[in-house]
């Protein structure tokens, strides 16, 4: 029975978060429109996208080899699966133990890897432009987060996303530095891994400052659908995780009643907007930087992160 | 049970001679491969055997060889057992590798006879239980590699390798020397079981952990004592350069650990900070220094010193736990390295190979030559994509629950008492990672240079799909990757009696889980499942395709690249190896390769062209190695004088040595 | 008659010294051949003594073979050989006369201290004469070792040799003495020797060893 | 004295050295001398069966045994590959017959002069059989006659006769020494007696003594400084010779020293000569592997090997202990079998080439792949590498005297590591890359070369127990 339940409850996360990737960009899209006196697009506008793409023919390139048509789907059910771990509006999913956030990361990670090969699958300039350009931020990013991880975990004596975040809403965990510091470091690379400005204009073809974009030029029909529904889910994914982590309130427990759920859900669509307005308003709020400044940008956020290990290590209390 | 292995050595030895004679004839180097094949799969299948099932108990045979009044002892127990089983994996595969690859020899007879004595070197190396056969067995290994290193040998820089590689080699061996000197002292008891009865004192174990850092870290590759692997390796026939990066630098990390471990009884706790100190920095160099390079082999490599680093932190970890008695811990933290030695075996030799396919469809090693090989030789390319994936550490690959093994290790380190290891492990940590990420960026650039975008060259055009035997041995291998990656419980419980022996506890059970799950620790700490990541990634992907091509349309047309409307036909357009990892060059060059690039834009209207010149500085070998050079030059060129003096000088050196003599007994 | 015995044998010994440093001081070809046949014969008189006191008529025949062979045949030999060679009749040396003779006292006096300081147990008549037999010896080196020219050097070592027989000969009831100084005497100085300036002699045009170590073993090519 | 194995031993050699000095056509002459070596070996090798009564001039006793019997092996090997090598000399006007004739006669000659100076129990005797023995080296180093060939045989004369004149002065302090306890005559200075005695002499002459000795015979053995003669003489003589001068003469002087090591070990009191040879032969092994470096004639740099080995040899033995002695023991013997295999091979090699200029060689595993092969292996064996011997016996040298004194023996592994990059440094160039030179077929005899490798390459796997024995027993005497 309660295997049931389980189930279905992460069968709707599953479906919750496929559903509620679009929108969390719609929103933002609408939003940074709005503090821009713009009237922006309607909120539903990417579900409308979706489907177009999802119906046109796909163009390939005579160039491109089979691997360049798997790996949409590679991608999407890579962060699909990586999104639908990290819990939304109830922790302890059921199959939350078959990956910590470790796992959940390098999930993120092989998706990368395969968007990066893709955008050198067709031997175009502006392709090896993005994927060089992309491994360079993974190499910085990735072990910002990683690191971060780490202090996250060593405090929460766990990397098990729903054991990190029973933790965090106990009353054990007080105020402290370094978690503040992963705090900041999780949101720079949040930004960086999602391409939003500064580091990446999700809205532009300038050719030379695109990143993203520049892989997934030659993509079209419902692979590029999919590879915008799976950015979109990246997007998503990394605002429940940073509301999981830093305001577990409210989540449902494990094998709560259905008025926990329904708590749940409506204190979660509450973070998703609370993030989603600070998003837009720092994105309007800054302005693009070169590609070689990025390093910087992230280096700042390795840097925290590790402070924040090493505080945790010399001292239990910090 | 430790006879049948003795056998099989004593086969590949005899076949070593056989060769020579059989180089002559067509057939020969299949005869022999196929030789070594066989016998290499039953030394397999006795150590894993003996490794499952009663291999708490030790097999030890003393031969009537070796030194005399001493003999050549041999020993299976569960550390030798799991090292078997790398060795002759890796030895079955290049044998089957071989069996297709060996044909395009140009020299066979440079090359047969000494594969089967390499392959019993390593074999001997690891059943060596005294100090003498131990290291006659480390330094044949060494002798044997160095031929095949040297089998190309109208190639000078082959020759240069083969040169630097054997000096190293020695130099890592009389370390060892001297190591087994120290324990043995004059007694003369150089057979393993009286040495572990020895105790030494805590300056002497001080003493050979050093030396045998050295010494094992040498053959390793650990830094800055690498500089011969990325000469040596690349230089070898293909499926010996896997052997030598795959397998035998694990057999460098099996006598750092017989010694260690084994032979040195309790450790002192600043070691771990000193083989953590080596194996970090290790990791992230050696993986920088892959990015940088053109040439496919000698940036897998480079690599093997990053993965050689990942396991000597591993084993530091261990030191330190077993130091501060947190047995649980360090079982944790020895079965991780243990786990990444038998993964990096296996996708390493798998990525050598898929180079060497390459490097016979094409001749060219160089990436820049090449480009487009998915749509000339797909196997291969999703074989060493396949390799690509897992060294890069990525789900649901093999290569990411070594790595996570070792990262739940460090984040259980706080508990370590000893403040260097609070402020060191972080430090590592975050060197690991970055190792990690900066790997994957790496064999993006190996896979998407080499094998994707548009043929480069003629010759890459013109490429053939590898022979039948080339791929039965790379997917063979690439299988194993798929497996250990989704199924890691079994090979974590196969494991646990060589922790058991080496750091007296082992991890909890693991194959008992419901759903095939690795826990570490503890449920609530961490936990992973291959199996269900796979299975759900899997289905996510293909729901996903399905639905769409059935609801939503499947169409699909062809059509030139649209490429922002610059389409260019000249594949020069795309990416070059060297462009790819600028970024990073820039990122970290500037002071890790003391890296300058110089543009020269000319003025508009001058016909000249622009260029960009980038030179970069490999720092270890300018300020290690070069000097030595120098000093031996100025050395060599003073003391030469000597060959030509007169003979009254050569009286007046007599004369005096006579008067300096006759003044010591006088005062 | 005791003390008489000694102090002959010191006197005679002593003289020998006293010939090699004339040896040492010569600077011209011939006075050097006429100081080593004085060498020679104080060598055979000492011996002779030795002979008389020790009542060992073996050691006359080393005597004689002193007196006739080294001080009369081969400065005679070593003459003609000159002559014939046209040798210039200056000896170059590669240290000054004075600092030679310096560097010769201490080499007397450090085997003094050798043999006398250092070895009280042995008896005393032997331990002086090794002495001077030592001193001799390493004199004889010192000659081969500042001198610059063949002939001297042949000298040189024919005086150290000297020495060893002086040694051998008081080194009471010595078997072999005689068939030593014969080996000495005969095969070395003379014969090869000998052989060896002909051979020379075929190629240059001086025994200057000088002319010979132009031989850099591998001076074909640069080093 | 009775007619047995022991004067058979001498009488052979000098009987072949009368009739071939007799015989012109070298053919006969060639065939007779390698006869008589063959007979002296199994002379030698009967020494094993029966044991000849040791009077006061002869002896024969563990230590001398194996010498004896690899001194003839190897001048029997040396004899078979000497023949070819003197044929070819001939067919190409190097040398004339007369000079064969002559050549031969040496041959055995020295023969003579080594088993008299290994079998010798008076220590003047074996001082003249030394010194006879020098004396034939440096005719047969001269006898090409070229002004290199003279000037070698020259520098080797005249250091010789002075390292013989030290000598002589060292037997005579010996003499002084056991005079006033033996008492005069003879006696006093046959070995066996002065063992047995030396408790009772007075040690500082000894250590006089010991002081000529060393230098002395140190000059046979090569150590530095007192080396000067030896890669001259090896490179300018013929290469038989070169391997007699390696494989054996420095043994044979090794082997005088150590008589008077075991006398002055026997003697308490005396300082223990240890310090010395430690300290010669850690120079000599630094100073000749440094020379390796920047050899240009092939011959000259194994020469060059060899004052390596000696020095390692001499540093065995001066740290002394059962396990080192042991170990210098064995690399005496591997020694002199290895380095006399490397010269049957360069010997062919040069005449092949025509030149021994490393220069104008190269490529020999291709051009000459037996050869090259050959010489790669030998240079393998020297440079002391698994499976075969001589890394035994530096495994033991190392392993029994590290602990002793790590920072000598550190010095030493060093040496022995720089030693390794000179050898292989020029065998790169010798055996491997585009082949350079003249190229033709080697009629060359590889019987003895390859005899000796095997033997070396066994040795490194399975020691005969008999051997381990006999060399146990002499280590212990060594002290």
């Amino acid at each position: 029975m309660t295997l049931i339940r389980d189930l279905i409850s992460q069968g709707l996360q599953m479906l919750l978060v496929l559903l509620l990737a679009p929108l969390l960009t719609g929103f933002v899209r609408k939003l940074k429109a709005q503090l821009l006196r713009r009237q922006g697009p309607p909120l539903l506008q990417p579900y409308r996208d979706l489907m177009r793409l999802m119906r046109k023919d796909v163009v390939l390139a005579e160039t491109a080899s089979w691997l360049f048509r798997i790996i949409p789907y590679i991608i999407f059910a890579g962060t699909w699966v990586a999104a639908s771990l990290v819990p939304t509006f109830g922790s302890g999913l059921l199959f939350s133990w078959s990956a910590d956030l470790i796992a959940i990361i390098a999930l993120l990670g092989s998706a990368r890897f395969f968007l990066a090969l893709a955008g050198m699958d067709v031997g175009t300039a502006f392709g090896g432009i993005g994927s060089s350009r992309e491994v360079m931020i993974a190499s910085l990013a990735e072990p910002a987060i990683l690191i971060t991880v780490f202090a996250v975990a060593m405090i929460a004596g766990s990397t098990q996303l729903s054991s990190i975040a029973e933790y965090m809403g106990s009353s054990a965990v007080g105020l402290r530095v370094s978690l503040g510091m992963a705090l900041v470091a999780l949101t720079i690379v949040a930004i960086a891994e999602n391409g939003r400005i500064p580091v990446d204009n999700p809205a532009t073809h300038l050719e030379l400052t695109m990143v993203h974009e520049a892989m997934v030029l030659e993509y079209s029909g419902r692979h590029l659908a999919l590879i915008e529904l799976s950015s979109q889910l990246k997007l998503l994914l990394y605002v429940s995780l940073i509301a999981c982590i830093f305001m577990p309130w409210g989540a449902a427990e494990p094998r709560a009643g259905s008025l926990a759920f329904a708590v749940g859900a409506f204190t979660y669509t509450g973070k998703l907007m609370a993030c989603g307005v600070l998003l837009a308003v720092f994105e309007t709020s800054i302005a693009k930087m070169r590609v070689f400044r990025i390093p910087e940008f992230l280096g700042v956020a390795l840097m925290l992160a590790l402070l924040a290990t090493l505080l945790r290590f010399v001292s239990g209390s910090l | 049970m430790i006879w049948p292995a003795l056998w099989s050595v004593a086969g590949l030895l005899a076949l070593a001679p056989a060769a020579i004679p059989l180089a002559m004839y067509k057939r020969g180097s299949a005869v022999v491969y196929g030789a070594s094949l066989i016998l290499t799969s039953t030394l397999c299948m006795v150590a894993a055997h003996n490794l499952l099932n009663l291999s708490h108990l030790a097999w030890s045979v003393t031969l009537p060889v070796g030194l005399p009044w001493l003999g050549a002892h041999f020993r299976l127990d569960a550390l030798a057992s799991f090292f078997l089983i790398v060795v002759n994996l890796g030895g079955a595969a290049a044998s089957l590798f071989g069996l297709g690859y060996g044909r395009h020899e140009q020299s066979p007879g440079r090359v047969l006879p000494f594969f089967p004595a390499y392959l019993a070197g390593m074999n001997v190396v690891v059943l060596a239980d005294d100090a003498f056969s131990f290291l006659v067995a480390w330094e044949f290994m060494s002798l044997t590699s160095w031929a095949l290193v040297v089998s190309h040998h109208r190639e000078a820089e082959n020759v240069r390798a083969g040169y630097v590689y054997l000096l190293m080699a020695s130099f890592g061996t009389l370390a060892l020397l001297l190591a087994f000197g120290v324990l043995v002292g004059g007694s003369g008891q150089y057979d393993f079981a009286a040495i572990r009865g020895a105790h030494p004192t805590a300056n002497v174990a001080s003493a050979v952990l050093l030396l045998a850092l050295i010494g094992a870290g040498s053959k390793a590759g650990l830094m800055p004592l690498h500089a011969w692997l990325p000469l040596a390796h690349p230089a070898a026939p293909s499926h010996v350069s896997g052997l030598m990066s795959g397998v035998m630098t694990k057999v460098a990390v099996y006598g750092f650990v017989r010694i260690v471990f084994d032979l040195l009884g309790p450790p002192e706790w600043w070691w771990s900070m000193v083989v953590l100190g080596v194996g970090g920095p290790s990791a992230t160099l050696g993986v920088l220094y892959a990015l940088m390079q053109r040439d496919m082999k000698r940036a897998l490599a480079y690599s093997t010193i990053e993965n050689i680093g990942i396991v000597f932190v591993g084993l530091g970890l261990a030191l330190a736990f077993k130091a501060e008695a947190m047995g649980w811990v360090a079982a944790l933290a020895f079965t991780a390295a243990l786990l990444h030695i038998f993964n990096h075996a296996a996708f390493k030799s798998l990525l050598f190979f898929g180079a060497g396919s390459v490097l016979n469809a094409t001749g060219e090693r160089d990436m820049e030559k090449l480009g487009g090989l998915i749509h000339r030789m797909p196997q291969t390319a999703i074989a060493m994509l396949i390799g690509c994936v897992a060294i890069s550490a990525l789900p649901p690959f093999n290569g990411f629950v070594s790595e996570w093994l070792t990262f739940q290790a460090i984040l259980l380190s706080p508990q370590l008492p000893s403040w260097g290891l609070k402020l060191i492990i972080p430090a590592v940590g975050g060197l690991l990672a970055l190792a990690a990420a900066l790997a994957a960026a790496c064999f993006v650039k190996l896979f998407g240079v080499s094998f994707l975008g548009r043929a480069r060259t003629p010759v890459a055009a013109e490429a053939r799909e590898a022979d039948r035997f080339s791929l039965a041995a790379m997917f063979a291998l690439a299988a194993l990757c798929l497996v250990a990656g989704i199924f890691p419980g079994l090979f974590i419980d196969a494991l646990a009696p060589v922790a058991k022996a080496m750091v007296g506890n082992s991890m909890p059970h693991q194959a008992s889980l419901e759903w095939l799950t690795i826990v570490p620790i503890a449920e609530s700490r961490s936990s992973y499942n291959g199996l269900l990541v796979f299975t759900f990634v899997l289905l996510s992907g293909s729901i996903a395709s399905v639905a769409i091509h059935r609801l939503a349309s499947d169409r699909l047309r062809r059509a030139p690249a649209w490429d922002c409307g610059y389409p260019d036909p000249n594949p020069a357009i795309q990416y070059t190896a060297d462009s790819f990892s600028q970024p990073i060059r820039r990122v970290f060059g500037t002071v890790i390769f003391a890296a300058r690039e110089i543009g020269d834009m000319p003025p508009p209207g001058s016909a000249s062209p622009a260029r960009l010149t980038v030179e970069t500085h490999d720092l270890i070998w300018e300020t290690l190695y070069a000097p030595i050079g120098k000093s031996m030059t100025f050395l060599t060129e003073r003391i030469n004088i000597l060959q030509f003096l007169t003979i009254r000088r050569y009286l007046t050196l007599v004369f005096v040595a006579l008067v300096v003599l006759l003044l010591v007994l006088a005062i | 008659m005791h003390g008489l015995e000694f102090d002959v044998a010191h006197l005679l010994a002593g003289s020998l010294v006293l010939a090699s440093f004339m040896l040492l001081y010569q600077d011209r070809l011939y006075a050097l051949l006429n100081v080593y046949a004085l060498h020679a014969f104080v060598l055979a008189l000492s011996v002779a003594w030795q002979a008389f006191v020790q009542h060992a008529p073996h050691l006359y025949i080393t005597a004689s073979i002193a007196l006739i062979f080294k001080a009369i045949v081969i400065p005679v030999a070593l003459h003609r050989i000159i002559v014939k060679l046209g040798i210039h009749r200056e000896i170059e040396t590669a240290l000054s006369v004075g600092l030679t003779m310096i560097g010769g006292i201490g080499l007397v006096a450090l085997s003094m201290v050798v043999m006398l300081r250092v070895t009280p147990g042995a008896d005393a008549l032997a331990r002086e004469d090794l002495a001077f037999a030592l001193s001799v010896v390493l004199l004889g080196l010192l000659i081969m070792v500042t001198r610059r020219n063949a002939v001297s050097q042949v000298v040189g070592f024919m005086s150290l040799e000297n020495g060893l027989v002086l040694a051998a000969t008081a080194a009471k009831g010595m078997p072999l003495v005689v068939e030593i100084s014969v080996a000495f005497s005969v095969l070395i100085a003379f014969i090869v020797i000998g052989i060896f300036l002909f051979r020379i002699r075929e190629r240059f045009d001086s025994v200057d060893i000088g002319a010979l170590d132009r031989f850099r073993g591998e001076s074909g090519y640069d080093v | 004295m009775t007619f047995d194995a022991l004067t058979a031993l001498l009488l052979i050699p000098v009987v072949a050295a009368a009739i071939l000095a007799l015989l012109p056509d070298y053919r006969v002459t060639a065939a007779l001398n390698l006869l008589a070596a063959l007979f002296t070996l199994i002379t030698a090798a009967s020494l094993f069966v029966v044991q000849p009564v040791s009077g006061r001039y002869l002896l024969v006793d563990d230590l001398n045994k194996v010498f004896i019997v690899l001194t003839t092996f190897v001048g029997f090997t040396t004899s078979v590959f000497s023949a070819s090598y003197i044929g070819h000399e001939i067919e190409i006007g190097r040398l004339t017959p007369t000079f064969v004739r002559f050549y031969h006669a040496m041959y055995q000659t020295l023969m003579f002069a080594m088993n008299l100076a290994l079998v010798a129990n008076n220590i003047g005797l074996m001082w003249v059989a030394v010194e006879v023995a020098t004396l034939t080296t440096v005719l047969m180093v001269g006898i090409y006659r070229t002004h290199e060939a003279l000037e070698a045989a020259w520098k080797y004369f005249i250091l010789g006769s002075v390292g013989i004149a030290l000598a002589l002065f060292g037997t005579i302090l010996v003499y002084m020494a056991a005079r006033p306890v033996i008492g005069e005559g003879t006696d006093a200075m046959v070995w066996t007696v002065l063992v047995a005695r030396a408790t009772q002499f007075d040690p500082a002459l000894l250590n006089v003594a010991f002081v000529f000795l060393l230098l002395g015979y140190g000059t046979k053995v090569g150590l530095a400084p007192l080396h000067a003669w030896l890669p001259d003489a090896h490179a300018e003589g013929p290469t038989p010779i070169s391997a007699v001068l390696s494989g054996l003469l420095l043994n044979v002087a090794l082997y005088a020293l150590l008589r008077f090591k075991m006398i002055m070990a026997a003697c308490e009191g005396a300082i223990a000569p240890g310090p010395l040879m430690v300290v010669m032969g850690l120079i000599s092994v630094i100073f000749a592997a440094l020379m390796l470096y920047r050899r240009r004639d092939i011959k000259r740099m194994f020469a060059y090997s060899s004052i390596e080995h000696m020095g390692i040899i001499v540093f065995a033995f001066g740290m002394g202990g059962a396990l080192a002695n042991f170990a210098g023991l064995l690399h005496m013997t591997l020694h002199s079998l290895t380095k006399s295999a490397i010269f049957f091979a360069v010997g062919h090699i040069a005449q092949v080439k025509g030149t021994q200029k490393i220069a104008d060689i190269g490529g020999l595993t291709v051009t000459n792949p037996v050869l090259g092969w050959g010489l790669v292996l030998g240079a393998v064996a020297i440079v002391g590498l698994p499976p075969l011997g001589i890394f035994m016996s530096e495994f033991l040298i190392v392993s029994s005297t590290f602990a002793r004194q790590p920072w000598l023996t550190a010095i030493l592994v060093l040496g022995i590591l720089i030693a390794l990059g000179g050898l292989f440094m020029r065998l790169n160039v010798v055996a491997f890359g585009e082949p350079k030179g003249l190229t033709k077929p080697a009629e060359a005899s590889y019987v003895p070369m390859f005899t000796h490798l095997a033997l070396v390459l066994m040795a490194g796997i399975y020691l005969p127990p008999a051997l381990v024995a006999g060399f146990s027993n002499v280590a212990r005497l060594l002290g």
